[in-house]
């Protein structure tokens, strides 16, 4: 095993699959000779070429539809945009092609791309280089959409998105490349080195997409989390000594509603807490779905915490992240609420 | 707003609406044989006279001149006439069905056949096709049997599409014809990606990809364009100019200073004006594009100048915006009847046998119908089962999809 | 008062906001000479020039853009999308620039735009002319959304929307254009000129943007539906002899969760309907609303019934679309459910 | 895949990585004076040999030459010199306080000045400008005073967008120049909007706007030169081709096979090619395409080439991708070093004026942050209200969001 940052997991991921199939092609906006403005693609176009590692034409439309004709013609694209602010010129291409493909041919063409993108805020981007669309993905039917917490779920998601016969739309918390983040601006930055899931395997395994984890039992409620807010929520319930269940959704569709629920049956407390604008947003989905399967094991309502319901602005980074504090008293509404 | 000041924005006008007299003025027209045939390695820029010119072999005597005929066969040619008048056959047969109520929508290509069959003979089986809705030649020429394209347009139990698309949205996977979509114009970008796939695989198939010269208003066309320019693939990018896009004419998507054709050296990507309705001439283009794409010569792109003769689909009446028999005037003829002259011009083809290949065709087009008919209706049974809807959703159908399956058996009872 | 369908109110809306306010455009594809594939602009072009109701290109990127562009410039745009399956392409220009606009530069810029565009089903429109895509631009901070149910109401929000200098997006029920629909394909067609609100006056009126409506008062249950499902959830409740209320959520965002959250709060029970796809469908923000405020007055699990998660499939139009079955049996549920 | 075959795939190289000579022969150069200049009624087609060529000014004696020479006035030229060095004064002063933490982020536009200068100058106050975020000339010209920009950089009590927008994100309704997005290349087709709007209102206003020659890959681009052309609208769409975007070099964005400016005819729209670190030229062709606007004649296309001396922004290391010193080698030389020798070869200036200017600008700098940074900085008091996050989300705070706030107050105590 070996040490990575997320950043290196995800590169690996992509420097197994080039290496295992000959029809994994790597394209976007910088990703070739630069390797990425994040640098998660550093060393694949020296070590593939760049016929197989492409920089492209700025055009997230382009990227996405000439990622679709590769996968008819039998390649495997990992695509990346650049930033999940900047996908939205591809959205139609996404929604009414990559997504629709197999039903409306009836199974006869079908598109197996993967789309990369950072998202979520945290790193100071302002409004137009921290948000967190998995809503407007997860909305539409036909597209799998995941998002990792950690490296090692990184890794082995990617892998199994790239494998994955059906688009995947691969989220990729950007304020966790780095390390774990616990929501604490103010704190001296903790590498993923120092964590247990960043001991990273060097070669190829998977971790299956729709399977939800539970980061930590617990008996008093249950949080369920996803991306940069699964280390939140964990700060939160420790510094509040609560005895909470922690679930990384990690995949957002196939949604694992039954870990979910089987969970809140049992502490019959839930509280959701994700980056993205509240309203409308995942956790609503979730929220739902988890009144209604669990509707009668419930001791209070079902708290959601999110973002604000406005762009992500510059100078307030930290009182528009939901951070510890945000989810702290949250917790605490839902505990005391009978 | 200073009501008192006169607009000064201009507004493309159509050079007739409905009780005007047909003007086709406007059109840039050259006699056949005008363009010289350049080498298939000629820049980009040195295309301009051919993207701002017309692309034309048959004369007015039905001769085929000049430097594009491609000198082809009888054999081919009235192979060629054969397709297109099955195609039109087809369509006007699925017309009528459509207004009994037997289909719920259709769109005909008539008017504009030569652009899918001269295009889809010049083309080899192994290259790729990104058709519009407007291109069902393509299937005439590479044989798809006509029961399953009226399967599809019935949405009954062999329905290709499992009854998930409007009529007229195919795809054939073993015949190389990629699905169409009800988006306008999504398929340029990505037939580019399919050749850029083919190019990174070292292999020899081209992609050929339509869209009407009103979609090409679209970003996706700009996308194509310039994902073809970069990695220099191996693509035809067609843009069906048929001076018409439901209501509005060519000039409101750019027609009105410049050709579409010529967008192509702006882009770097040569450009070729082509009398649509010839079908040598678009025969003689298809191959020469196609040529240059294999020797690594690159994408051209295309335009087809033609019309849209029958209205835009069952749910549109053009008598509301055009003259009612504009056609009439169109300038380049009718290519069904073009390539007909031409060979009974060459003493290969005469009326009678003509007026029998038409009943021939007729006939054949009846006993499929017949036949199609047999699976079911949208109307009538049999009926595509209904658990189908949830299918191909995914790979593997996940677990709400199955709950909602048996939710919907629940509820059918 | 007059006798109009749904699409002359639109048209009257637009003709006399054309008339009062010489700022106001309309543009969109064959809305011009044409009068648009609806005819909802029939007479328009002839009544106030080309300049003022243009045929545009086929570019939904570009109809959102200029007439972002037309709005800054003082004009009050009034752009068609031809169907809303097809108003994707213009989807970055309607989230990173009309929905942003006056927050970035802090109400300097402003773009007063209307997005008209005919939604759902029931009309034989397969996949791509059916879809009811409000819930991503619910998700959207900075934009409103409005979906009418009738005439009357379709007039009067789309003259609020007209003059409202926020951006809206008018979400139109193709299939009530003529007239309302239960959701039984087989019982004769109704014109709006037998229903009470296809009375609508010629002249200027609106119909407040962010209320909802209670179309029905009852004690037994909530059903909360918008746009065609407002009358198929009331020939449901009537099938089954249920005192339901019944309430048109009539504006999406900002949504009126007051009123909503008092009905369910008298009637403890409630249920959602929406022609949308389920599954992250705009019925679960208000399932998760109505949870956490109607907690402790909820006596069954909130309901929600939706369009399957899978395309709308041309040939199962019937069984595809959530008829009155469909909304009888989760009513059903709903009661029996304790 | 079989992996013996080779792939036929392009892809573009620059000419000169790191460790590399520069090399810059790929650039097609044309003398000072080379171009006529037509009559702004020329057809789009004819300007053809202009937007494959290069309209230049000043020659390598420093002299202003040929047809496209505007005979500006010395007090002109030397306000031009003026703005483009505040505009550079400003810039490293600017990447200075980033590299000290003051600001979070900052983009210059280091060699490119004469772009936004010239053009500003040669616009009129009611003209309106749709920038990227390389154009802060614009501001220096429209004389917006610098503590109001910086500001905007630093986020701070005074900052016009209300700590909204990360910084060089200005926006300026006085001054007539729109707001800057993240998002490239929106505001292309949004000027095209603008400018039919002052078409319809019968105004003599035109609009103006500027993207990076990377993002005119973006469907927006096409948008823009779609509508512009279409409704003649009276707009200057302008590609700053400096050479990079980021990581990638211009061939990315299509430029291999063609110029930029070329596409303008093979859209209709007039296409110029211009040397953009030539004030005078750029301003002759601003001068131009506005009078052509004005006066009905619609959209030009503007091409300048020019080189982005810079990083691309603070966050960039261009080292990483091209040879260190490649600016050295730019063969179209500096804007303000061009303009400087010209008024000096003129006898209106001289080195000491140009080294008292400089230290004049650099004090007006420092003295306007100075006086910037008593509103607050980033990091250190006083801050805006987080209140204000919750404002003209809407024109009427909605509910929701006062709740929002209301939670966020109790959240910071
Ligand atoms: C993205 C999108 N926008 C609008 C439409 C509606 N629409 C269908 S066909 C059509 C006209 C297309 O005209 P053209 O491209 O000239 O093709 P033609 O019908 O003439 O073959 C329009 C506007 C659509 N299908 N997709
Ligand atoms: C839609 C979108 N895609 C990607 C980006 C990320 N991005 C920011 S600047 C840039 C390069 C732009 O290059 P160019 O247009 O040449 O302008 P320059 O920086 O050279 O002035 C990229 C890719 C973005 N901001 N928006
Ligand atoms: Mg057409
Ligand atoms: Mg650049």
């Amino acid at each position: 095993m070996a040490k990575m940052n997320m950043i290196q997991a995800l590169n690996s991921a992509m420097d197994v699959m080039l290496d295992r199939d000959p029809g994994v092609v790597v394209l976007g906006e910088d990703v070739g000779y630069f390797g990425g403005v994040f640098r998660t693609t550093d060393g694949l176009q020296r070590k593939y070429g760049e016929h197989r590692v492409l920089d492209t034409p700025i055009s997230e439309l382009g990227i996405v539809a000439s990622a679709i004709g590769m996968a008819v013609n039998g390649l495997r694209p990992v695509a990346e945009i650049q930033f999940a602010d900047y996908i939205y010129p591809g959205y139609d291409q996404i929604v009414s092609e990559l997504a629709r493909l197999r039903y409306r041919s009836a199974g006869e063409f079908y598109a197996p791309v993967t789309i990369r993108t950072p998202c979520g805020g945290g790193i100071r981007g302002g409004q137009t280089h921290s948000q967190s669309p998995e809503a407007i993905f997860a909305h539409i039917c036909g597209i799998k959409v995941v998002m990792p917490s950690n490296p090692y779920d990184a890794k082995g998601l990617l892998i199994s998105a790239i494998e994955d016969d059906d688009p995947v739309i691969f989220l990729e918390p950007k304020r966790l490349y780095n390390g774990p983040f616990d929501g604490d601006p103010d704190k001296p930055a903790v590498p993923w080195s120092a964590h247990a899931r960043g001991e990273v395997p060097e070669g190829h395994y998977t971790v299956p997409i729709s399977k939800a984890e539970i980061v930590r039992a617990g008996r008093d409620a249950t949080i369920i989390a996803y991306g940069t807010m699964v280390h939140v929520a964990e700060a939160a319930a420790n510094a509040l000594g609560l005895d909470a269940e922690i679930i990384d959704v990690r995949t957002i569709v196939p949604l694992d509603a039954e870990t979910l629920c089987e969970s809140v049956k049992r502490t019959g407390r839930c509280l959701i807490v994700h980056e993205a604008t509240r309203f409308g947003g995942f956790g609503a989905e979730i929220a739902a779905t988890v009144q209604e399967e669990c509707f009668w094991q419930l001791e209070a309502p079902i708290g959601r915490v999110g973002g604000w319901d406005t762009p992500y602005p510059h100078a307030f980074e930290w009182e528009y992240f939901p951070g510890q504090k945000r989810v702290a008293s949250a917790l605490e509404a839902l505990m005391s609420a009978s | 707003m200073p009501s008192r000041l006169r607009s000064r924005l201009h507004v493309p006008k159509p050079p007739a609406r409905p009780g005007n007299k047909s003007d086709f003025s406007y059109l840039k027209l050259q006699p056949a044989g005008a363009q010289p045939k350049p080498d298939v390695r000629i820049s980009a820029q040195a295309t301009l006279p051919l993207a701002t010119g017309l692309v034309r072999v048959l004369d007015d005597n039905h001769s085929a001149v000049g430097a594009w005929d491609p000198h082809l066969e009888p054999e081919v040619l009235q192979a060629g006439l054969r397709h297109m008048l099955l195609t039109r056959v087809f369509d006007e047969r699925m017309q009528r069905t459509q207004r009994q109520g037997r289909i719920s929508f259709y769109m005909r290509s008539y008017g504009e056949e030569a652009v899918s069959v001269a295009q889809a003979m010049a083309l080899r089986p192994g290259d790729m096709l990104f058709p519009s809705y407007r291109n069902q030649g393509l299937y005439m020429v590479r044989g798809r049997p006509l029961v399953e394209l009226m399967c599809q347009l019935l949405s009954n139990t062999r329905d290709m599409c499992k009854g998930r698309q409007l009529p007229v949205m195919y795809h054939w996977r073993q015949g190389n014809i990629f699905s169409i979509s009800g988006n306008l114009t999504t398929q340029f970008p990505q037939a580019v990606g399919w050749a850029m796939a083919a190019a990174i695989k070292g292999e020899d198939h081209v992609a050929s990809t339509w869209i009407g010269e009103g979609s090409s208003a679209e970003g996706d066309f700009h996308a194509g364009m310039v994902f073809a320019e970069v990695y220099q693939a191996p693509v035809l990018l067609n843009i069906v100019n048929n001076q018409w896009a439901i209501s509005t004419f060519q000039g409101f998507a750019g027609g009105e200073k410049s050709t579409f054709a010529a967008r192509g050296p702006g882009y770097g990507v040569p450009g070729i004006r082509v009398d649509g309705n010839d079908f040598l001439a678009v025969y003689a283009v298809t191959q020469w594009a196609a040529d240059r794409a294999r020797k690594g010569g690159g994408p051209t792109l295309i335009e087809h100048v033609t019309y849209r003769a029958a209205a835009h689909s069952t749910s549109d009446d053009p008598s509301r915006y055009r003259p009612k028999d504009e056609y009439l005037s169109w300038p380049l003829g009718d290519p069904v009847d073009r390539l007909k002259e031409h060979l009974i011009a060459q003493g290969a083809w005469t009326e009678e046998r003509h007026a029998a290949l038409t009943k021939e065709l007729e006939d054949e087009v009846g006993a499929s119908w017949k036949a199609a008919t047999q699976y079911g209706t949208l109307n009538e049974g049999p009926r595509l089962d209904p658990d189908l809807m949830f299918e191909d959703v995914f790979k593997d159908m996940p677990a709400h999809l199955a709950r909602q399956r048996d939710q919907l058996r629940a509820e059918r009872g």
